[in-house]
């Protein structure tokens, strides 16, 4: 299924073209900018349909509010603003006039984790994975390759209600071929192994297959397992495989407060316990840098996912020991 | 210009009467919510639902109806009870007030047909309402008109700014803004807790149409719908600047937040409802639900 | 330790009386409110030091961002708002303005979860525990009685940088003796037990304990442990009490997504996993209804978390089974 | 009327361009930042720290200085270098923008001495500094002022409303605001992306003094400081209005929001500056890392 192309496109490029083709398909969507356009890639988008893309101004509380009304009015719309701004700045109106009352919106966070790099601890946005996890109604996902995105984007609007989904601003290699699709509460085994299981969600997924390299030099099968739909999650493939493993790590490209690990911990903690190291953001502002640098600094290299499923093969093997 | 006749004065009237009637029933049985701000907007909410809007309660989702939010959406007794009053619901269903499955405490979509938002939190419905103007626009329906009621108090959310500006530069004149200006917020007035005057000035140079009235007084408010409706529609949305009396009706909750949210007992329910009654001229009608004790787990008050 | 008296205060008056308390003692404390005080039960506060009462009207991003500007300049503010808007309305500010300088705020979270009751959902807010937790720097905290609320906000104010504590509005008798202290990332044994861990906070521990009465009764002995720092958090004591009893539930007046039950979940499936049950929201808006009413509809009473406890014994005996 | 002294205007002048010198040297650098909204607000920010505010470099937090909050946090590389110039820091410290442990992309208090709050979301700052001038008013400081700087188009926010409401209402006269109005915003002009005018009315309906100026002229931006915090002190706030062009002094950057976020190559960068030193009658500098490839792991550009 995992096809290795190397690709120079950043998600955000994936993003507006994809905006364009559902916006031939489906003449309701209406795109809603608060002053990023260019940078969220949504330029296409307004060029093509020039009536269709509103300029709401630096003012996301009445971004998210007007996407309610014009949801209420029929509309499928795409309230776009920074991640970091879509989770912390208008999250009352995202929660209260748009989740509770259900409606058809779709919200894509961009510039999301540490790939935003030099802007800082301000725009670097780690929370939105946990904060839009815990508004009822919303579905969450965080896509690991242009083609995930694509898809997601597709199922989004094919699916009523709120969506949030993530656009990094960065390039994977694609992960998927065009008969990839996406569904809600599934997830996809990328590379099948028995040794250990590291789930991703995002541009952390690309990381695990690398670090499934790293370990396969050392005769370890992992099994990478990629969870874009971070909410609902797919509850059976992860018990099931960590019923064949043993052990999990999870990544992911956020705080891991809240998010995909935690998200993950649950579910095997309810149904198959197992050790579970989490990768991600570990409680920090992610402050300016280069972006590798920062994958460095934070520990979320495919390196440290390597050495955090060696740590959870040893304490599978101990628990084993004692059980016995 | 346009003139009530007085048949449909005193229809209104009595309109209005029983909006805060059902309120108070609404309050004193849930034994939660917000009488200040439902009594003062009863001409409003009487004009608005029996004269101003075009409105099909069999039709709830009519594609050329007005749409109303409220976005002070603690004032919920007082638009369940219009609703009740105006065919969209029964009028038993008022006592499902804050009850499971029933209304919501604050306006949400899903409680009654003629909802059209969810709300609670302030500041954030002139926004939604901008986006249904901007909605209608794009599908071509001249006739609708949205219309926002807002509290005082809740113009000191930044929210209700942001949108005001963008209502001006779309050029929304088919969204109609109305502040309940009854002199009071929950805990304090509003001169002493948070200014807001100049206020008329402070629409304007958000680029809006502004009319000042007496919101009690149906001839006033129903003149300025009109006037926003059919002769202000010159490319920016019109702002009404109701003057109310908070908890108008009831002489110990008139201007006074102390009645901004609490429930009354049901013997106080039962005073506050004949004087009502007797204040605007009807026979005294009690609280009609006297005889059953409260029977909620804990007397919630509500503030 | 656990001395269960009856209490009708409510932990909103305790929260107020402390306020004095605590005033007095510390001069530079300054309450700022957004039009709830007599709701949020800082009015004494208000009496006692008028000019130490900032009102800042119907406005939580400011509320947020004078905070910050007090704390600046050497004021402990308390920015009081209810625990729906706090975490909602003005996160940006809290997230940016306040924790990224990791400076002195307290923000109290008034009218918490379920006991909101009537308010319904927009104002039973089930998020706050899940949101806080992702800020960086924040420290968060949901009392289990009002010394124990006392005892927290003591600590919060001897604590430099940022701190979110729960005020719900609901009684529950008092678990505590004036000895009690609140550390950060310290738990409480209530009930030592071998069968199985009740890990709760805030209201749900007292819920915890009458949990445990009812497992009693059938011989099943639950260990009842409160964590009312839910971040940080014990991963000590709920490592050792695992050990102890082999399985666990959590119980929270929150969403389960993020809070407390992820954080114990986490931990666990980190050091020592083993089945865990979760008791909390489930992913719903809150709507009206009676105190009593809602925590049954949300399956949070009593005898749910002893029904979970059942569970998870049950699990537990299944994988001893396997094992051997 | 005050009124700066030739050899005053002559020295703020070249402090105005070496800030726009190093903002350049920064974001070519370091391949991320703003260079418009830098730009425009370099004789704002030349007569604030080198004539108007209070301020000693050697003790940051001196209790009676004046405290500047850059509310429009992307304006950091002007900040950094006027911080830098003024003694705050090492100049060689700005060559540290955005890299790891160094200077913060949006601002930040950790980044350096003289940074009195943390940023980068727009439109915060302002409340931030209400609450300052309301400590410094409990401390009994009556000579420190707080300054925020804002930009145009930031002016969306409504959390600016927010604090402007309350600051009006707190008679907060030790408060100055200044709006960098560019005229541009991110991504277009503000006029057709989100209109603010009539501008000064919004201020004044918010219960403010106005102030409307040149904001690259040196003697009316000295006038317009002087009299915010001497002859205006009547009991409102502040606000100086100051008209600016995007990018000032780089002809491909003025007016131009393509150039609000994006860094330019070393060539670009060397080319721009020369055309600075011109403009302002400086001799030709060039681009001092010109020799040094651009070592960064990716092309960041910063759009
Ligand atoms: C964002 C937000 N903050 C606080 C509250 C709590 N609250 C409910 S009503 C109210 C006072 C409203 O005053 P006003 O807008 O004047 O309404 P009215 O006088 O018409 O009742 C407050 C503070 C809320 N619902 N939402
Ligand atoms: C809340 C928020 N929304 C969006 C952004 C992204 N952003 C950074 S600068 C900018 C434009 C600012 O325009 P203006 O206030 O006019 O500043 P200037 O022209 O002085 O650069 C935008 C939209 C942000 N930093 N914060
Ligand atoms: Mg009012
Ligand atoms: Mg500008």
């Amino acid at each position: 299924m995992a096809e290795n192309k190397t690709n120079t496109e950043e998600f955000r490029d994936a993003f507006g073209k994809t905006l364009i083709e559902l916006g031939k398909e489906n003449p309701k969507i209406v795109f809603l900018d608060a002053d990023l356009h260019t940078s969220t890639k949504a330029t296409g988008f307004k060029q093509t349909f020039p009536d269709r893309f509103v300029q709401v101004g630096i003012a996301e509380q009445n971004l998210f509010g007007i996407a309610a009304g014009l949801a209420f009015e029929g509309f499928v719309p795409f309230p776009s603003t920074f991640a970091a701004f879509a989770s912390r700045r208008a999250l009352d109106q995202i929660a209260i006039s748009i989740c509770f009352p259900n409606i058809n919106v779709k919200i894509p966070g961009s510039y999301c984790g540490v790939p935003t790099s030099r802007a800082g601890g301000s725009h670097n946005c780690i929370e939105d994975l946990a904060v839009m996890r815990a508004l009822p109604n919303m579905k969450v996902a965080d896509p690991g390759s242009n083609e995930d995105l694509r898809q997601i984007m597709k199922t989004a609007v094919a699916t009523p209600g709120p969506v949030y989904f993530r656009v990094t601003r960065y390039a994977v290699p694609e992960l998927f071929g065009p008969e990839h699709r996406f569904e809600w509460g599934k997830g996809v085994v990328l590379r099948p192994g028995s040794d250990v299981t590291l789930f991703g969600t995002g541009v952390m997924t690309h990381f695990c297959l690398e670090a499934a390299g790293i370990l396969a030099e050392q005769a370890i099968q992992a099994e990478v397992v990629h969870l874009a739909s971070v909410k609902p999650i797919d509850n059976k493939l992860i018990v099931e495989s960590a019923l064949r493993t043993g052990c999990a790590v999870t990544a992911e490209n956020a705080t891991i407060y809240g998010g995909l690990g935690d998200a993950v911990s649950q579910v095997l903690a309810e149904a198959h316990p197992v050790p579970v190291h989490r990768i991600g953001v570990r409680d920090q502002f992610v402050e300016s840098g280069g972006i590798e640098e920062l994958f460095a600094l934070h520990q979320m290299t495919p390196q440290d996912i390597a050495n955090a499923a060696l740590q959870v093969i040893r304490k599978k093997a101990k628990s084993e020991q004692e059980a016995i | 210009m346009m003139q009530l006749t007085t048949d449909e004065l005193r229809h209104l009237q009595e309109r209005a009467y029983q909006i805060r009637r059902l309120s108070v029933e609404m309050i004193a049985y849930s034994q939660w919510g917000h009488i200040g701000g439902s009594f003062s907007m009863a001409e409003l909410l009487a004009v608005l639902y029996f004269k101003d809007m075009k409105l099909d309660p069999e039709q709830p989702s009519l594609e050329n109806r007005d749409r109303l939010i409220l976005s002070k959406a603690h004032g919920s007794p007082a638009l369940y009870a219009v609703l009740a009053l105006r065919g969209f619901m029964p009028e038993e269903k008022i006592y499902q007030y804050c009850e499971l499955g029933g209304l919501e405490g604050h306006t949400h979509i899903e409680s009654a047909p003629g909802i059209e938002a969810t709300g609670g939190p302030l500041g954030m419905g002139l926004s939604v309402a901008v986006g249904m103007a901007m909605g209608l626009r794009r599908k071509e329906n001249p006739r609708s008109r949205v219309i926002c009621i807002l509290g005082d108090g809740e113009c000191n959310e930044g929210n209700v700014w942001e949108a005001a500006m963008s209502a001006a530069h779309y050029h929304l004149d088919n969204l109609i803004a109305i502040v309940d200006y009854n002199k009071a917020m929950a805990k304090g007035f509003v001169w002493d807790l948070m200014g807001i005057e100049p206020f008329a000035d402070k629409w304007k140079a958000f680029g809006w149409n502004v009319l000042e009235i007496d919101g009690h007084d149906l001839q006033e408010v129903a003149r300025a719908l009109y006037t926003a409706r059919w002769v202000k529609a010159n490319g920016s949305p019109v702002v009404i600047i109701a003057h109310t009396v908070k908890g108008k009706g009831i002489e110990q909750a008139e201007f006074n937040y102390k009645w901004h949210t609490h429930a009354p007992d049901p013997e106080t329910a039962d005073a506050m409802l004949r004087e009502v009654a007797r204040n605007y001229g009807y026979p005294e009608e009690g609280y009609s639900k006297l005889e059953k004790a409260v029977e909620k787990e804990t007397f919630y008050g509500g503030e």
